[in-house]
């Protein structure tokens, strides 16, 4: 089974290949096909990762092209790390397929809509098994294809077509980072191999400062990916994508991709002080960062954006801050959690048309699934106890604290705070309070809708027991391949918990005053509502001055090289004129000329001293 | 180097043959011009005599001295035209011309300065026409028979040409 | 058999120009197929020899030399010299381009099927076009390139100048007058060297010119041999087209029939490539060493202006032609690179470019069939009715900017990483070209399909015929993105021979 | 053997050579640049037959050459008196510089 791990990811291709072929005479059962294939590659998976539980990493490879000397290869490998994100993402993705099917009911591209959902999924399976750079590279941009084309998805929308070519456009400018890291680490070893790259690293075969250089380029395809900042402004557009696709790609899964680049090429970022405080400057001030946007959105995917922004931050600075387990560890909480608050939202938004928050209230007693699965999404990520939530924050904040960085942990503690306020104040504007929707008849979704949400729930509670302080930690154990377990530190919990409990403790009192945070006047409250105006920042310099560049050119194009070519075609017809004269009809003249140019020509030749050598 | 009569026969002949050249460009009667040249022409068939190309002279001889220039001179009578050669034209052209023309000099001459060709034996002298029928009726009978065609052709030419217009039409 | 097979190759088109021009010139419907069935000969003899080449024949036993032309008498010192000779030969090289003419031949006078007027003479010339363009692949000295490279530039310029879009016989004039002087300065440096070396065959000239072993009759001076290098190099540059000599390009791109400019952008730029790293590499080693880093600054210069200028076009047939622009910068600096990643690079890009760009202007014959408009202000919105289509043009969109798992990619890649080897700064300048190319040409192909629609209902769909240049296009781009090797292979031995002849 | 050596008849046949050529292109009368020209024609007969016997291979065909030379000198200044003689008739003059219907 183990050595034919790479019959997993080609399930989704072919379910891909399918629909797009046949997704006209499937129709409406597109969703059973493409759910039936997920299905079998999440079942191949659970089976690989049941046998990796034991056995030591497996690897295969074969070769691809020859570049002179060097051999570049494919193949997939089989390590803790590729396993846990095999099995999280090929469940996840069968998860949202299924939901799929309720929440895309009645669309008429709906086989279209399974056809890229199984593309994403093949090219996410691909990429966490890829055992060398250049292939998760390739992967790497096939995920992002698959996010352009879902967030493209309603193409007839302006907005989507616009946040689909942001989307592209942004994470390539990260990708090229990747990139020029990849090629200038080729250049070093000789070879995109993880292992061989590693053996190099450890070797000292890299001199330090181009060592930096690399794992930060390296981080920007990450940063690029993960929506970090400042190339982040892609993620809050790519809401307007189908709220299922939201879910698995750009909250549980693709945006993710960024963590486990970082964490696949750890020992790169491990090499560098300064690459990784860069790794955890960036994490933590993209958490504190996105968590105060988050506070005054009304749209409720916005706010669900900006959450995974400011979680993916919080891996980020884990692992800036050494924390490798626990970065990884939150990665596969947070999918799910983030997972599961998305598909609830999906649900609301199914329920009520609106996705503004300002519009809903009070659809606790109507929403009698959603309504509680949602609360428990925001329970776990506010970290609330004995939520999965809950323990991979308190281990990446045990992590930056043991780093002894004081600065990025009152980020990381800031962050909390506003995470718990924020997700709360989402709740309580959507389900507390009154009636806002009288008009639709709001009805619960069906149970094929809800049925993915419930799973997501239990794993979004019991998930966080695989690491905890009490009962072992085989989540560190297994990928790190020793015995991880650190002391366990009380305060820390206390801490963390009370800070959760006086973000929810401030909605509650704001959400009384029926106060959303939507209306203010302050100056800091416009700067944060536009976003820190970062959008318009990028609209300003980068558009502009490239439009800029663009449009000088078109100028040099017209009046440099065109201008050029018209002086030749003037000064040739100018000889023209000049030439027909001489054409006078005195033979002895032409006689003449031709003579005269002639002893000219020999007697440069006699100067020169025979012809041109 | 004691100079041996080959050599004043060629200086002379030489000399009688640049002058007569010289004579053609300064003269200014048209008929002079021709009569200068004609000098040219018989002592250009010496300098034949002294390369053993006894045939070639003779047929200087008759063809330049004899033919050609009294074609030229019926030419110059019936074009009637007894005017002189009045100087008008354009200096600067003749100027550049004469500049041109020396520098052509120049440089020909340090090609022919730099010439070395080792004299070798000849029996060119030993019955020279002999050697040129063999020559010319074996090796060069095509060209030759050209020859008659090309003389034949301009001889037609010639006549066509010269005859008066009135009666073809 | 070995004997006459490239002949028979170079001349095959010719069976079909005889039943063109036999047939009466109203009969369009047998014009048309006859002009493809011509096209299909070449294709089974090329598909023939790269069969050869799997199992295992050796290329080289197709090389044929029939005595040509003489000149002098200098036989008595050495037969060789002062003589040029009908010399055609096959290499892995060679035989890519090959494939790529015959394939590209094909699929264009399928796509010719729009041609609207004059298909005898059409198909006369398009068919001459196809002779020229497989002798330039297979000649094996010079003055014979030349003279199949003259044979191109003559027909291309009725195909240009005859069928096409409103200004079309101004753009055939600009393609005269720059490929005119390429040409000149081509037939220059082919003279002296004749002149000087007293052979053009390519095998011959380089051994001379390098190793040096035999005495010259009139010995060529280092200065001499630079100039001839750069003149040939600014010859091919203009051809390929490198910045500042692409804007004749632009504007064949924007005013011939699309079928001649798949042609076009597909195989003939590509001489200016193979001219490049077959003449310029195999003959002048040493000048264009010495050339090398100015080829990789004008290649990124090229790369990065075709991408801006993309950037801000208004017809969709611009913003590609300004691709081509951009992507054959990269071959140029691939090229420059002058190292294993690099020159594969540059080939690949070749190839690749080959059957993205053919495809790409192919889906331009449709949408003008269509619309009637390239214009890309006047369109939108056609993913509604035209599915299909817009799938298909969003996919070799995505083709042109380089996704992985497609030509593209692989192309682009290995340039980079060539160039990444040699010049580390340029190179990351360079990579800003490749945000803006996924800019500019997701920017075209979003404008006509997403969005607002701007549509009317009777426009139908892919259909037909027409999926067939789609499908096999689309066949070469993938099969080279994910399985490159099949291509590596062919190209590699002879990468490795002209590395060692820069030493490094 | 001789004491008349190649370069001498090679400069004789220079200077004679430019005499006419300055004459062609300078003399306005038509008949006498037809003359010049048949000086021109000379000079390289002088130097086929030099060459003839004083070449690197010595033989008859460099005086055989000049006599084509002299056939081909006849029939010029046969045809180019008899179009000087229809031009004269038609044109009345035969001044070089007069005869210019060519002009562009």
């Amino acid at each position: 089974m183990v050595d034919n791990a790479w019959l997993i990811p080609l399930f989704p291709l072919a379910s891909f290949f399918l629909l797009l072929l046949f997704g006209k005479r499937f129709g409406s059962r597109s969703a059973e096909v493409g759910s039936l294939f997920t299905f079998v590659s999440f079942i191949c998976a659970a089976v690989v990762f049941t046998k990796s539980l034991h056995e030591s990493s497996y690897k295969q490879t074969f070769n691809w092209l020859t570049v002179g000397d060097a051999q570049i290869t494919v193949g997939f490998e089989l390590n803790p790390l590729n396993v846990l994100m095999l099995v999280l993402v090929s469940f996840i993705s069968f998860l949202v397929h299924m939901y799929s099917k309720g929440y895309m009911n009645g669309e008429k591209r709906i086989s279209i809509f399974y056809a890229y959902l199984g593309l994403f999924t093949f090219a996410m399976l691909a990429l966490v098994m890829s055992p060398n750079l250049l292939q998760l590279y390739i992967f790497w941009e096939l995920v992002g294809l698959g996010s352009f084309l879902l967030i493209g998805f309603y193409f007839h929308k302006q907005e989507a077509k616009r946040a689909a070519k942001k989307a592209f456009i942004m994470t390539r400018i990260g990708d090229m980072g990747l990139l020029i890291g990849m090629i200038l680490l080729f250049w070093q070893t000789r070879s995109f191999e993880y292992s061989v790259i590693f053996q190099a690293v450890e070797a000292g075969d890299i001199s330090q400062s181009l060592l930096t250089f690399i794992a930060i380029m390296i981080f920007v395809g990450a940063v690029g990916k993960s929506g970090q900042f400042p190339l982040h402004t892609w993620l809050p557009d790519a809401m307007e994508g189908p709220t299922p696709v939201s879910a698995l790609i750009h909250a549980a899964t693709m945006v993710a991709a960024g963590v486990y680049l970082v964490a696949a090429t750890y020992p790169l970022f491990q090499a560098s002080e300064v690459a990784l405080l860069v790794v955890a400057v960036t994490g933590g001030l993209t958490a504190l960062f996105a968590a105060s946007i988050a506070v005054v959105q009304t749209d409720v995917k916005r706010v669900l954006a900006y959450s995974t922004m400011s979680q993916l931050g919080f891996m980020f600075l884990a692992l800036g801050t050494a924390g490798y387990v626990a970065a990884v560890f939150h990665l596969v909480t947070h999918a799910f959690f983030k997972a599961l608050l998305f598909l609830a939202a999906g649900s609301v938004i199914h329920a009520v048309h609106t996705q503004n928050i300002e519009k809903m209230g009070g659809l606790w007693k109507k929403l009698r699934w959603t309504g509680p699965l949602f609360l428990i999404g925001t329970l776990a990520i506010s970290g609330v106890p004995l939520l999965s939530g809950f323990f991979s924050k308190e281990e990446i904040l045990l992590s930056v604290w043991d780093n002894g960085n004081y600065f990025l942990f009152t980020l990381a503690l800031l962050t909390s705070l506003l995470t718990a306020f924020y997700m709360f104040r989402l709740f309580f504007s959507i389900f507390g309070g009154e009636e806002k929707t009288p008009i639709h008849a709001v009805k619960e979704s069906p149970m094929i809708m809800w049925l993915p949400m419930i799973i997501l729930a239990v794993f979004s509670i019991g998930i966080g027991y695989v690491q905890t302080p009490w009962f072992g930690t085989f989540l560190g154990d297994w990928l790190t391949n020793e015995n991880s377990h650190h002391e366990f530190s009380l305060w820390l919990m206390l801490i963390a918990t009370i800070v959760s409990g006086i973000g929810i403790g401030i909605a509650y009192i704001l959400h009384r005053k029926s106060s959303l945070l939507t209306e203010g006047e302050s100056s800091a409250y416009r700067v944060v509502a536009n976003k820190y105006y970062i959008d318009e920042l990028y609209e300003r310099t980068m558009i502009v001055s490239t439009k800029a560049v663009s449009r000088s050119l078109v100028y040099i194009e017209r009046y440099v090289i065109d201008g050029f070519l018209l002086v030749v075609i003037r000064i040739t017809r100018m000889f023209a004129k000049k030439a027909t004269k001489l054409q006078s009809g005195q033979v002895q003249q032409y006689g003449a000329i031709a003579f005269l140019s002639l002893a000219v020509l020999v007697v440069v030749y006699l100067v020169a001293g025979g012809y041109l050598r | 180097m004691s100079v041996s009569g080959e050599m004043l026969a060629f200086l002379g002949l030489a000399f009688v043959a640049v002058l007569g050249g010289i004579l053609l460009i300064q003269l200014t009667k048209v008929v002079h011009m021709v009569l200068a040249l004609v000098f040219t022409f018989v002592s250009i068939a010496g300098i034949y005599l002294l390369l053993s190309a006894e045939f070639v002279a003779v047929v200087q001889i008759l063809l330049y001295s004899g033919a050609i220039t009294i074609v030229m001179l019926f030419g110059i009578m019936l074009t009637n035209n007894q005017k002189q050669e009045e100087e008008k034209g354009n200096r600067w052209r003749k100027i550049l011309l004469l500049l041109g023309i020396l520098g052509f000099a120049f440089a020909v001459y340090i090609g022919i300065y730099n010439l070395d060709i080792p004299v070798q034996p000849t029996t060119l002298h030993e019955a020279n026409t002999e050697q040129i029928g063999i020559a010319l009726f074996s090796k060069f009978v095509i060209p030759f028979e050209l020859m008659s065609v090309l003389l034949l052709v301009a001889l037609v030419g010639a006549i066509v040409l010269a005859k008066k217009d009135d009666e073809g039409a | 058999m070995n004997d006459y097979l490239l002949p028979l190759l170079v001349f095959s088109p010719v069976i079909g120009m005889i039943m063109i021009w036999l047939m009466p010139k109203t009969e369009e419907k047998t014009l048309k197929q006859f002009g493809w069935i011509g096209t299909l000969m070449p294709l089974l003899i090329s598909l023939f020899l790269y069969q050869q080449w799997l199992t295992g024949v050796s290329l080289s036993s197709y090389q044929i030399k029939w005595n040509w032309i003489q000149f002098g008498n200098l036989a008595m010192y050495d037969d060789t010299l002062y003589t040029i000779d009908f010399e055609l030969s096959l290499d892995g090289f060679s035989l890519v381009f090959i494939l790529l003419t015959t394939v590209l031949s094909m699929l264009a006078a399928l796509a010719s099927f729009y041609i609207k007027t004059e298909w005898k003479g059409y198909f006369l010339l398009f068919l001459l076009l196809e002779i020229g363009m497989l002798g330039v692949f297979m000649a094996d000295n010079l003055l014979l390139f030349f003279l199949f490279f003259e044979v191109t530039f003559v027909s291309l310029f009725f195909l240009i100048g005859r069928w096409g879009y409103v200004n079309k016989e101004k753009a055939a004039y600009h393609f005269l007058v720059y490929n005119g002087i390429g040409s000149v300065l081509l037939l220059f440096v082919i003279a002296t060297l004749f002149v000087r070396v007293g052979t053009t065959n390519i095998d011959a000239l380089t051994h001379i010119l390098n190793v040096g072993d035999v005495a010259l009759l009139a010995p060529i001076s280092p200065f001499l041999t630079d100039m001839l290098c750069i003149l040939l190099f600014i010859a091919f540059a203009i051809k390929l087209p490198v910045f500042p000599f692409h804007s004749w390009m632009v504007r064949v791109h924007r005013e011939a029939a699309p079928p001649v400019v798949m042609l076009h952008a597909g195989v003939l730029l590509k001489i200016g490539a193979y001219g490049m790293i077959r003449f310029g590499l195999g003959i002048f080693p040493e000048q264009v060493e010495k050339l090398a880093l100015l080829f990789m600054i004008v290649g990124v210069i090229s790369f990065l202006y075709g991408a801006f200028l993309a950037l801000v076009q208004t017809d969709l047939k611009l913003v590609w032609a300004y691709s081509s622009v951009s992507h054959m910068g990269i071959v140029f600096f691939g090229f420059g690179t002058l190292n294993d990643a690099g020159l594969q690079g540059a080939v690949f890009q070749a190839v690749s470019h080959g059957a993205i760009a053919a495809l790409l202007f192919f889906l331009i014959a449709l949408l003008y069939e269509r619309t009637g408009t390239t214009e890309l202000n006047e369109l939108g919105g056609l993913a509604e009715h035209l599915p299909i289509f817009s799938g298909v043009l969003l996919t070799a969109g995505l083709a042109a900017l380089g996704l992985p798992g497609m030509s593209g990619f692989i192309s682009e890649f290995m340039a980079f990483l060539g160039l990444f080897k040699e010049q580390m700064l340029l190179a990351i300048i360079a990579v800003i070209g490749l945000i803006l190319t996924a800019a500019y040409t997701l920017r075209a192909v979003l404008k006509i399909t997403f969005g607002k629609k701007t549509y009317s209902m009777t426009w139908r769909d892919v259909q037909g015929i027409e999926y067939v240049p789609i499908a096999i296009l689309f066949m070469v781009i993938v099969a080279i993105g994910v399985y490159p090797m099949w291509l590596g292979q062919l190209v590699q031995e002879d990468i490795t021979t002209w590395l060692l002849r820069i030493g490094g | 053997m001789t004491s008349v050596p190649l370069s001498a008849y090679l400069v004789l046949a220079l200077i004679l050579f430019c005499i006419g050529l300055y004459g062609a292109l300078t003399k306005r009368n038509t008949v006498i640049v037809l003359i010049s020209i048949e000086l021109m024609l000379n000079a390289v007969n002088i130097n086929l037959v030099a060459f003839s016997k004083f070449g690197m291979t010595p033989a008859i065909t460099g005086q055989v050459f000049s006599l084509f030379t002299m056939t081909i000198a006849a029939a010029e200044a046969a045809v180019g008196l008899a179009i000087l003689m229809a031009l004269y008739r038609n044109r009345k003059t035969v001044h070089i510089d007069e005869m210019n219907t060519m002009k562009h």
